[in-house]
């Protein structure tokens, strides 16, 4: 015992000063970090914004969660690399029946699990079933959003709120060839079958999930445990999931050296996160880490300078100032909407507020989205006409309430608070009031406008897939509070555009839809911006992708 | 030659942007092995300070000293503060006022005593603790082994001033100071504590420097002694010649307000007028001037000088000395004999001719001290705590 | 002794309660509710409603506040809206890096403010004492997510010294013994995983450290200032006691004694430093998990922190009684 | 108990004691050491600055703080305009002046630290006040009600005033009133535990008992012998808690709580916190708010602390 003591105490005593000494020398730290045997780098680190909520893609619907599980897991369609088209994935080709109902996909040979299963049909349908027959905590949308989005309801469906199931069965036809059947045909599909959430598990760790339960036990809902620690999840990507230290805020990920396609880069991969924008700013600079997203658009410049790599993604989001007519009447004029668009300085806002590669929108969808027009009316910068619309309309001492989050960046929108500053000050010159009506994102913000408590509110979307259902669908197919107004016109324009199954056909409905819809102007599109990533100089980075949707096994360091 | 001889010692307090201020103001006096010298006077009178300056516990900064304290041919104002710290403790030592203030709370008694030995003795471990139940047996401490393991606040007052005793007393210093070793104790223990300074005195031979406001002890003790005022002595006489004829109006004054037992009923007390703040600059004549009965013009021009106006050896430092010896009258006993009663009085019955001031010893150094506010009534030997530093 | 103890954990009973009351009031005042923190841009109403019933929120008040209570006394603190796991997890996930970092902090605070205070308070009035009082008023007065933010852009980014964020390198896979990171890689021999742990703990705790510090040096100032004073210092000096035994025996074993109780107490300010701290250096502990507990609203790990801090204050608030009983003989418990 | 509580008792205390003793002399002597202090006159002349800002400040600010310049200053992003003739501190994030939103933000600052400080006074003082009484006057179960409600106290002492804030805030929505009300808050127990234990010393004081003894009633002598008197150490402690007021509400800012409509109402913490966010590129846009608050929390420290060693003898040499 004694021995042990002093032997310890020696220790601490050794072992601090060495501390202390070798800290105090910074070349000393950066040459033992991340290196294999033979001195080259071989850890990639990412800084993210925000820790993963699970490891089960299936149950998340976060990007941070995504871009973690995108490393292991792959689902049937995948969207090129850098781009938006749908390309085959664990699927080498799909076809569907004219109606949409039933779709075929020829599946990939040779492809292995991380747990060694082989991939065929019946892994895949082994995954839709099992979503399909989802109990419980699982049949909450907070858990299954994705899977209640594309595929509705359950087998049992347990709430009478829950969607209808749209799901039909999955069939394995033969060893590599699996069959989807739906019940009606979706704007959603096949973009659906690309989907993270919808990626494919192996069966063994299906049955081992199936043991456990997601509880709600509380106020909120507890994720079970396979979906929090490594081991048990397993996938086909290019890398598998070591370790997530929760306590350190990372997760590891580890080469799967039997990857189907080209080999990882880079032996490890860990994702870190970092909070804060200038916190991950500052760990790159400091050489901690390879690489972040959500570069603040003040940062780009500094770091591009710095000689760090900044390269830009294609825009595939829309950010908009939207209207809730009923909360102010005075909205439901066309002309009071029209005079606020016009009052807009988009132009201003995406040179002074948004990453490079910011575009000013005209629609509510980016121009990299099939179905976006050139058509629609466009409300140019004009002060002058904003304000006589206001005068037309009888109110030219309009008092509005503007809400806008706090403490929040979203991919559309870096900052929102001042973003709102600079519109405020836009609706100022053209005489309105405006009440700032400033709220916590989540949930006090994203309750108002929900509800429709908001009479201007900030928001956006980033894409799923390339459908412009995908954006426009969820907010003008039906009345909703968010927007509070009816209008036949462009309710009827995107129920016919959903209906059609051609895609061609589709696709010039939407440009319909959007003309509509821009003429009607329930709310305002600003920009499209895509969010800055990051990276340290000695990396080759990964193709950006619009729907960042970065793959890291193409990353080497130089 | 003296074993400890002051000579014209002077101790000024300087601080930025404040006047400086003289405590003690060429002060002599010597103490010779086995003496007891007594050091008297009011409050701010540089009593204390002085037996601080000797012990060298003065601070270094904000404090000029002057003249010379030759102890065993070294000069003591003048001594390294490495130098002084070898003394200290082994040569001289000091016992404070308030016992239970003076040791620390938080450490047993035991090792407040070992560490002087371990210091100045060499002694460790069990032959440091064994010598040091010796020493609290030696200063009547019953039942010491079990006295070692205990703090401060577990023993009682007397108790406490035994222990410091003990400590000052553990490396046999041939030179003790002892400031107002009796002023926070009960009466009937300031006896017993008195009656052991003897005892240590008589039996080792050691020099004692008495630092008192309390004129029983004096007499009961001291065989040479110094009235200090203002930070000079005014009187400096052997005991008897002091209480025989104190020549000075203010050691007059100082014997002349003992109330006494044998004094007529309704005889009112004769206090000193004034506080020690009323004074004047030695510079400018004599500090005691404005409280004194006797002042003439004379006692404005210059300082006075000691002069020996009623004997050899007998130092007064006045223009106008009382020649007449205590009030013999109103005493209604003759000199030679109020001495001889001071002193059998205050060891063994201390409950009786004592200073008023005495009655309610201060427990603990909360006590308030307000200096400032003595009306001419109060006593003027109302020592406080705190001597003005 | 012992008695003393349990009374004082009794009287931690109704004053947990009491704090469940109003926590749960607090609860039941909130706007939003945890659905739409679940659900974020996706929520409609149905499914908010469906979540509200899933989660028992449509049952009476009473009801509601009866399970509250059951749950709390099984340890339960309910399950975070954020990471869907149990709140009680989450803390002891993440306590022992706030237990590190915290440590550090004060181990730090005091090798620096008791000197600094002890020697301030001896050449008082000199350059060292106006150095240290002046810092320690600015140290006060500096926001502390401004000083960590300041140490990290310095030593970290421009000067590389220090790690800009986490707890310990990604690659340095310290095997885990008490979760203090830096304890576990002296036991287990992993000198690279306690010194790389050290590099991380550096600077936050420096940050952490600075109201501590002021706290400290100026606590110990005064004590030492009044010590100085006392009698027995005097009486010490009297001995001829060499210098060092008197400036420890006598004058900081008896002025720390205060230090010691405020050292003890100051959790408060800890946590609440270590909320911002943690957040500026994305250091895993309960501070930065709090911190995006406010941002997420994540009210049940607010809940749970609450009770949390106050069951800790009390129990901490009995071990400085306890070891204040030991160190000073004159404070007995009964 | 706590460092905090020590020094507030303290406080109390001391003034208590001064007080009774002999009442405007001790002001009087306090007072002049005061002066002496050369902290105190440090901290005067800061506050003294300070004040003048607030009080002319929006009046001399050469812009509205929310005035953007667009186009031909703030273009391409992260291209910062700094220190110029029109503008003496540059731009911010938005084109907006920074020097004329510092003059702003010094009134809104002084604003939310002398209401906030009021609200953790008034609140704290009823408190404070009702529990004294309790315990100096109530008897047994009076002291039962003290002890109760000191504990209550004692933990909102322990309780980090970040989370007390967040939980005002998560009530009462996000605006300058609920970040006054939250700093209030926490100043709450501070005030009630002065406040309790200046009565409690006063309640055994001499004085109150001389008044008790002639059967003056035990309210009458709380209101007109007791409050009166613990007013020193309350002015102490008020301007001790605008320091922590400004730096609170940094704090709060920084955790996403501060005042939400900055525009036109710019506060210092809010505009640090909004800063940090641009360090890399612009700086100085971080050191303006950076250095004003330190610098007016350190006046009020100052002076503050100043007093406090004025009040109390033994910090005196």
């Amino acid at each position: 015992m004694r021995i042990f003591k002093s032997r310890v105490t020696r220790a601490i005593t050794v072992a601090a000063a060495t501390a202390l000494i070798v800290t105090g020398c910074s070349s000393e730290r950066d040459t033992t970090e991340g290196k294999g045997k033979d001195g080259a780098k071989d850890t990639f680190v990412f800084g993210g914004a925000g820790d993963p909520g699970s490891l089960d893609p299936a149950l998340a619907s976060d990007g941070e969660t995504f871009r973690v599980t995108r490393q292991a897991f792959e689902a049937l369609l995948e969207h090129e690399p850098g781009g938006s088209e749908l390309v085959g994935g664990l699927a080498e080709k799909w076809d569907s029946n004219d109606e949409g109902t039933v779709w075929t996909f020829n599946l990939r040979k040779g492809v292995k699990f991380h747990d060694g299963e082989a991939f065929n049909a019946e892994a895949v349908c082994a995954n839709y079933d099992h979503w399909f027959n989802w109990t419980g905590t699982y049949q909450s949308s907070a858990v299954s959003y994705y899977w209640q989005t594309i595929m509705g309801g359950f087998a049992k469906n347990e709430d009478k709120d829950a969607p209808k199931a749209n799901y039909k069965s999955c069939t394995a036809k033969d060893e590599n060839t699996a069959v989807i059947e739906v019940n009606k045909a979706s704007a959603n599909l096949p973009g659906g079958f690309s989907l993270q959430a919808l990626a494919i598990h192996s069966p063994k760790a299906l049955k081992a999930y199936e043991k456990e339960e997601a509880s709600a036990k509380g106020d909120a809902i507890t994720y079970p445990k396979y979906s929090q620690q490594a081991g048990t999840v397993a996938g086909t990507g290019p890398y598998k999931i070591t370790k997530w230290n929760k306590g350190n805020k990372e997760v590891q990920l580890e080469r799967f050296d039997d990857y189907w396609g080209k080999k990882a880069g880079v032996k490890n991969l860990v994702f870190r996160t970092i909070d804060t924008e200038e916190g991950r700013r500052s760990a790159l600079q400091a050489g901690d880490i390879d690489g972040y997203d959500l570069v603040s658009p003040a940062d780009v410049k500094t770091l591009e300078k710095a000689g760090f790599q900044v390269p830009t993604r294609e825009v595939f989001n829309i950010f908009y100032l939207g209207f809730s007519q009923e909360k102010n009447k005075a909205l439901q004029n066309k002309d009071v909407r029209a005079a606020i668009a016009h009052a807009i300085d988009k132009d201003n806002l995406v040179k002074t507020q948004l990453p490079e590669g910011g575009v000013a929108a005209t629609q509510f969808i980016p121009d990299t989205v099939e179905g976006y027009s050139d058509k629609v009316e466009k409300y140019d910068y004009d002060p002058a006409k904003a304000k006589s619309l206001l005068k037309k309309a009888g109110e030219e001492k309009l008092k509005v309430e503007f809400c806008y989050p706090t403490e929040v960046s979203r991919p559309y929108m870096p900052s929102p608070g001042d973003l709102f500053e600079l519109m405020k000050s836009d609706l100022e010159k053209i005489g309105i009031t405006v009440t700032p009506k400033p709220a916590k994102w989540a949930p006090d913000y994203i309750d108002a406008t929900e509800a429709g408590g908001c009479e201007l509110h900030l928001l956006g979307w980033t894409g799923d897939f390339n459908d412009a259902y995908n954006f426009i669908g969820t907010w003008f197919a039906e009345y909703d509070k968010q927007w509070g107004f009816k209008d036949k016109k462009v309710f009827e324009a995107m129920e016919e555009a959903s209906k059609e199954v051609d895609h061609a056909k589709r696709v010039k409905l939407y440009e319909r839809a959007n003309e509509v819809v821009m003429d009607y102007l329930p709310g305002v599109p600003v920009s499209s911006s895509p969010p800055a990533i990051a990276f340290a100089k000695d990396v080759n980075p990964p193709l950006v992708s619009p729907l960042t949707q970065e793959n890291f096994a193409e990353v080497t360091f130089k | 030659m003296p074993l400890l001889s002051v000579d014209e010692l002077s101790i000024t307090f300087t601080g930025r942007g404040r006047r400086d201020v003289r405590a003690v103001d060429g002060v002599s006096f010597d103490v010779d092995q086995g003496q007891v010298v007594g050091l008297v006077g009011e409050s701010g009178c540089g009593k204390s300070v002085t037996s601080l300056a000797l012990m060298g516990l003065l601070p270094k900064k904000g404090v000029k000293l002057g003249g010379r304290a030759e102890y065993d041919g070294k000069d003591l104002l003048t001594l390294s503060s490495n130098a002084m710290r070898d003394m200290r403790g082994k040569h001289l030592a000091m016992i404070f006022q308030d016992p239970l203030s003076s040791l620390n709370p938080v450490i047993p008694v035991g090792l407040q005593v070992t560490e002087i030995l371990e210091r100045h003795r060499g002694m460790k471990g069990a032959a440091a603790r064994k010598e040091a139940a010796d020493l609290l047996d030696r200063v009547g401490i019953p039942d010491p082994t079990r006295r070692l393991k205990e703090y401060p606040h577990q023993l009682s007052g007397g108790m406490r001033q035994r222990a410091l005793i003990a400590m000052a007393v553990a490396c046999a210093p041939r030179m003790l100071i002892a400031d107002e070793p009796t002023t926070a104790l009960d009466v009937t223990i300031q006896a017993q504590i008195l009656e052991l300074l003897k005892e240590l005195v008589d039996q080792q031979g050691t020099a004692l420097l008495m630092i008192t406001h309390d004129l029983g002890v004096v007499a009961g003790l001291c065989d040479q002694v110094n009235v200090l005022y203002a930070g000079k002595a005014v009187e400096s006489a052997g005991r008897r010649e002091l209480f025989a004829q104190p020549t000075h109006p203010y050691a007059h004054g100082l014997l002349g307000s003992i109330p006494r037992l044998d004094a007529p009923r309704g005889e009112p007390l004769r206090p000193i007028r004034g506080s020690i703040n009323d004074r004047i600059d030695w510079a400018d004549g004599c500090a005691f001037a404005p409280r004194c009965d006797h002042y003439t013009l004379e006692c404005l021009s210059g300082t006075p000088q000691l002069t020996e106006p009623v004997g050899a050896g007998h130092g007064v430092r006045c223009v106008n000395p009382v020649l007449t010896g205590v009030e013999v009258k109103t005493l209604g006993v003759p000199a030679e004999q109020a001495v001889d009663a001071a002193a059998a009085t205050a060891p063994a019955e201390p409950a009786e001719p004592k200073i008023p001031a005495q009655a309610g010893p201060e427990a603990d150094g909360k006590a308030e001290t307000d200096e400032g506010d003595a009306a001419p009534e109060a006593e003027p030997e109302a020592e406080k705590k705190k001597d003005a530093s | 002794m012992l008695r003393f103890v349990v009374r004082r954990l009794l009287q931690l009973i109704p004053t947990l309660l009491g704090l469940s009351v109003l926590l749960f009031i607090w609860l039941n005042r909130l706007p939003g509710g945890p659905a739409s923190a679940i659900l974020g841009e996706k929520a409609t109403e149905a499914e908010v409603a469906r979540i509200n019933r899933a989660l028992g929120l449509d049952q009476p008040v009473y009801v509601q506040y009866g399970r509250f209570i059951k749950r709390l006394i099984e340890g339960d603190l309910g399950t975070s809206t954020q990471t869907g796991q149990p709140v009680m997890d989450e803390f002891l996930l993440r306590f022992p890096a706030t237990v590190e970092l915290s440590l550090m902090a004060i181990v730090l605070a005091v090798a620096v403010g008791v000197p600094l205070g002890y020697f301030a308070a001896k050449r008082r009035g000199g350059w060292l004492d106006v150095a240290a009082v002046s810092s320690s008023l600015i140290g006060i007065c500096i926001p502390v997510f401004f000083l960590a933010f300041m140490l990290r852009t310095v030593f970290s980014v421009n000067l590389g010294w220090f790690p800009s964020y986490g707890r310990l390198t990604t690659g340095i896979n310290a095997t885990e013994v008490t979760g203090l990171a830096v304890l576990d890689g002296l036991l287990t021999g992993e000198f690279d995983a306690t010194w790389d742990a050290l590099s991380h703990l550096i600077l936050p705790a420096i940050a952490l450290a600075s109201i501590p510090v002021a706290v400290i040096v100026r606590m110990t100032r005064a004590s030492v200032l009044e010590v100085l004073g006392e009698d027995y210092v005097r009486t010490a000096e009297s001995k001829g006691l060499r210098k060092g035994v008197v400036r420890t025996r006598h004058v900081l074993r008896n002025a720390l004694l205060p230090v010691i109780t405020s050292v003890g107490l100051l959790t408060g300010s800890l946590l609440s430093g270590a909320v911002l701290t943690e957040s500026v250096f994305t250091f895993g502990g309960i501070g930065s998990f709090i911190r995006t507990a406010i941002d997420g609203r994540d009210y049940p790990v607010l809940v749970g922190f609450i009770m949390f801090i106050a069951m800790a204050y009390v129990l901490i608030n009995l071990l400085v009684d306890l070891a204040y009983s030991l160190i000073d003989p004159r404070v007995r418990v009964h | 108990m706590s460092t905090k509580t020590d020094k507030i008792d303290r406080l109390a205390e001391l003034t208590a004691q001064q007080e009774s003793s002999s009442g405007a002399s001790l002001w009087r002597e306090a007072l002049k050491r005061l002066r002496a202090s050369k902290m105190a006159l440090v901290g005067a002349w800061i506050i003294a600055v300070f004040l003048l800002l607030a009080i002319i400040g929006p009046w001399v600010a050469p812009y509205a703080p929310g005035q953007q310049w667009r186009g031909e200053v703030f273009v391409n992003r992260a291209e910062f305009v700094g220190a110029r003739a029109e503008n003496w501190f540059g731009l911010d994030h938005l084109g907006r002046d920074i020097f004329s939103r510092m003059l702003v933000g010094a009134r809104q600052t002084l604003l939310l630290g002398v209401v906030s400080t009021l609200i953790g006074l008034s609140v704290g003082a009823l408190i404070g006040s009702f529990s004294g009484a309790c315990a100096t006057l109530g008897g047994r179960v009076g002291q039962r009600i003290d002890s109760v409600v000191m504990r209550c106290i004692d933990i909102m002492l322990a309780l980090p005033s970040l989370l007390l804030a967040v939980s005002v805030a998560a009530v009462l929505g996000q605006s300058m009133t609920t970040v006054m009300i939250a700093i209030g808050v926490v100043q709450i127990p501070v005030f009630a535990r002065l406040l309790r234990g200046a009565m409690l010393v006063q309640g055994g004081s001499d004085y109150v008992l001389a008044a008790h003894s002639l059967g003056i009633r035990k309210r009458r002598i709380v209101l007109t012998q007791i409050m009166p008197n613990s007013l020193s150490p309350v002015i102490v402690q008020a301007t001790l808690s605008l320091a922590t007021a400004i730096i609170e509400a940094a704090a709060l800012s920084f955790l996403g709580l501060g005042n939400p409509d900055s525009a036109k109402n710019p506060e210092w913490g809010v505009m640090l916190t909004q800063a940090q966010n641009y360090a890399d590129s612009a700086p100085m846009m971080a050191v303006y708010p950076a250095l004003a608050i330190i610098i007016t929390a350190l006046g009020f420290t100052l002076l503050g602390e100043a007093m406090r060693e004025a009040l109390d003898p033994k910090l005196r040499g």
